[in-house]
């Protein structure tokens, strides 16, 4: 990666006018001036109030609410939760993500079928939930600073299985997450990639996910994200929860180390 | 560098070395091994994009396991040499298609996701701007790759078919068709290599980047 | 979600005069109910200021449109229009590109500034206006072009 | 029946900035799914505000705000402690009313 691609490049880039330098920290205040603007009055605001009411609400086939679930602080405890997930849980023997654990939580509490929501189609459903329930967790965080444990041996297992994922290049462009996350200060078009293998700073990268995405006017969890990267990545399909989706998160949540959650953040 | 970092990596690497020669009592994990099973359990077919997208060439596996880092020398040589074998010049000796075409390639990021109803490399798009800067006029491009402003220009070419530009067009062809032939963990997909794009697409991304009447080259 | 459910009752009269237009033909439902279909409908600001029964619009300083130079993505652009001048009766934003020209139109009060704020789809760069309709007949505008950027990997 | 708004009055001196947020689609009716079928228009056409029960503000919208609307203005002389309502309409006759006091 580090290699410099084709020996003329700096000639070229060397080459580009102060003119077209110009152009492009102008687009660039553009767009930080779109954000600003947008900041205030983010419609995660909407499912943060609908998760909030769906963590209380008795449910499912055993009609029970949420509020007994243990996010790794305790049962119950929301605040902070998210700022140290993955963690390892002991009751189910698995490193969990916020959402694989809430899959596990409305399963053994509501009776909700965890396989059924994994595998509905995002923003449907037992999914549309899930989205809410995430902005209301994560929001509960917001501003505290990333801090994943790592002393369970699964945990560390899961971020050196999740370093390997992050580098493993396939498929028909030969793309992997580094391909895109591996170097600071890069773009595809005008949006800003944030280096993932190590902390990229408060409020981005891991830190600014679940986001209200302006494109699809849809609420975004962790797992969406990292669905759609590996979508575009031309990879096959991640089930939703999969270990490499977990072990992704815990490798980017320990390089965050540190970061200030900005979550649920605003996004393109 | 980055495995400086993780003695636990060495230690995986010096499990697969000795090939469990000695029953030693620290558990060790096999993480190349643990990888494999996970991405295996993890992903699942959708549309387009079967699990088999998943093993990796040569190429792929050792700039993976290199974690960003740089390739052991004979193992760069080699990727590069056996994917130098896989170029193809075009099969009428015509280098130079449409510019205005190869615009419409590199705006166009589509093709071969699970979204994406065909392989077929006429439902492909470039991908260009994604990466690089190409014509002046786009300012919403990216920067994982050079810019490509004024490539041809820049490189004194005036006429591409000229004997004095043989040279770079066979290299940006080259490149085209598979960047790993001279860098072997090259970010930049092997278009012709895999079948991405077909003979005529390159050679109108060729005009986007060669053709003296192309925007790149003003 | 049950969490207010005070909301009809506030809304009982909105909800009794939906009702009651109902029953009445779609052009008389539109007017029933406030809402000037044929305006938003309209292609072009010309048509949407004809269908308003608006003069032709003249351009003024003191009719601001606020909007970012450039749109991320078009899907969601914040603009905003607004004026400090005396006796404005409405204020509309347009995007002259879109499908349909008029997005918004905000009646203003004594209680209200005349200054408003909202989100609204661009299909590609346009010019933006702000029109301030007076009390005296006036029509006044500002405009401003919003550049709509191609964002991610197109994919 | 359509999820709450969320709604902000903060009182400066002598006025008071609403900020409204609303759940809705605001389908614009030109846009076609997987299918190719056209996914019918549904938006918010009016949005009505009252101060303590009064009409301080009502609008007209388009299929072209974008979807979540957010709508913000202002209020003169409200104080702290008065209610602020907002009610929206939609193309369907679908109707939502939240309320939030002034702070």
């Amino acid at each position: 990666m580090t290699r410099i691609l084709w020996a003329c490049a700096a000639a070229a880039i060397a080459a580009s006018s102060g003119a077209i330098w110009a152009q492009q920290k102008s687009s660039a205040d553009g767009i930080a001036e779109y954000r600003a603007m947008l900041a205030d009055g983010n419609p995660a605001e909407l499912f943060e109030a609908k998760g909030e009411a769906l963590w209380k609400t008795r449910r499912g086939p055993k009609n029970s609410s949420l509020e007994a679930c243990d996010l790794g602080k305790g049962p119950g405890v929301v605040k902070g939760a998210f700022v140290e997930l993955p963690r390892y849980f002991a009751d189910t023997g698995r490193v969990q993500d916020l959402e694989s654990r809430l899959l596990s939580c409305s399963e053994t509490l509501q009776g909700i079928s965890a396989a059924e929501t994994a595998a509905t189609p995002f923003g449907r459903g037992e999914q549309s939930n899930m989205e809410a329930l995430v902005a209301y967790i994560s929001a509960a965080s917001n501003g505290m600073r990333f801090n994943l444990p790592q002393r369970n041996p699964e945990e560390r297992k899961m971020f050196e299985l999740g370093k390997r994922a992050f580098f493993y290049r396939a498929g028909s462009h030969d793309f992997a997450c580094a391909s895109c996350h591996g170097e600071a200060g890069k773009r595809i078009r005008l949006q800003d990639l944030p280096e993932l293998t190590k902390n990229p700073g408060d409020g981005v990268g891991f830190a600014a996910w679940p986001a209200y995405r302006v494109s699809s006017g849809e609420l975004w969890s962790m797992q969406r994200r990292l669905n759609d990267c590996y979508r575009q990545q031309r990879f096959p399909y991640p089930g939703y929860a999969s270990d490499v989706t977990i072990a992704l998160g815990v490798y980017m949540g320990v390089n965050a180390k540190g970061a200030a959650s900005v979550a649920p953040s605003i996004k393109r | 560098m980055k495995q400086a970092q993780h003695p636990l990596l060495y230690a995986a690497v010096a499990v697969i070395v000795s090939i469990a020669g000695c029953a030693a009592p620290a558990p060790a994990v096999d993480y190349d091994a643990a990888l494999q099973q996970m991405m295996k359990s993890s992903f699942r077919d959708q549309g387009i994009a079967k699990v088999d997208r998943l093993q990796q060439d040569e190429a792929d596996a050792a700039c993976s396991k290199a974690l960003g880092g740089p390739l052991p020398e004979p193992t760069r040589v080699a990727i590069e040499a056996a994917n130098s074998k896989t170029v193809r010049m075009p099969s009428d000796g015509q280098f130079i298609g449409d510019w205005k075409l190869g615009e419409q390639l590199a705006q166009n990021g589509r093709g071969m996701t699970w979204t994406d109803a065909s392989t077929a490399p006429s439902s492909n798009g470039g991908n260009c701007y994604n990466c690089h800067q190409i014509t002046k006029a786009e300012i919403s491009y990216g920067t994982i790759g050079p810019s490509l402003y004024q490539y041809g220009k820049l490189r004194g070419v005036t006429d591409p078919a000229s004997p004095a530009s043989k040279a770079i067009v066979e290299y940006t062809w080259g490149k085209l068709w598979n960047a790993k032939a001279t860098n072997a963990c090259s970010g930049m997909p092997r278009f012709g290599h895999n079948k991405l794009l077909d003979e005529t697409q390159l050679k109108n991304l060729m005009a986007l980047l060669l053709d003296p009447k192309s925007p790149v080259n003003q | 979600m049950h969490t207010r459910r005070h909301a009809l009752s506030a809304s009982a009269k909105l909800a009794l005069l939906l009702l009651g237009a109902g029953i009445l033909p779609a052009a008389a439902q539109a007017q029933a109910s406030g809402f000037n279909q044929a305006a938003f409908d309209a292609k072009s600001l010309a048509d949407a200021m004809k269908a308003l029964g608006a003069n032709a619009p003249a351009a003024s300083a003191d009719v601001t449109v606020s909007a970012p130079d450039i749109a991320e993505n078009g899907a969601v652009v914040p603009v905003g229009a607004s004026s400090s001048l005396p006796g404005v009766k409405r204020l509309l934003l347009l995007v002259e590109k879109n499908p349909s020209a008029l997005s918004a139109i905000f009646e203003v009060s004594e209680m209200v500034d005349a200054n408003f704020s909202t989100r609204v789809k661009m299909g590609q760069s346009s010019d933006v206006y702000a029109v301030a309709m007076m009390n005296d007949g006036r029509v006044l505008y500002a405009k401003k072009e919003v550049k709509v950027t191609l964002g991610g990997c197109g994919g | 029946m359509a999820d709450p708004m969320r709604i902000r009055a903060q009182a400066s001196a002598d006025k008071t900035t609403v900020r409204v947020l609303m759940a809705h689609e605001m389908e614009t009716g030109q846009r076609k799914d997987a299918a190719g079928k056209v996914i019918p228009a549904w938006y918010i056409q009016q949005v009505h505000a009252k101060l303590n029960g009064k009409d301080v503000l009502s609008a007209q919208w388009g299929p072209a705000v974008a979807k979540n609307p957010f709508l913000q203005f202002m209020i003169k002389g409200a104080k702290a402690g008065d209610k602020v309502s907002v009610s929206w309409v939609d193309n369907r006759g679908d109707t939502r009313t939240d309320e939030a006091l002034v702070t």
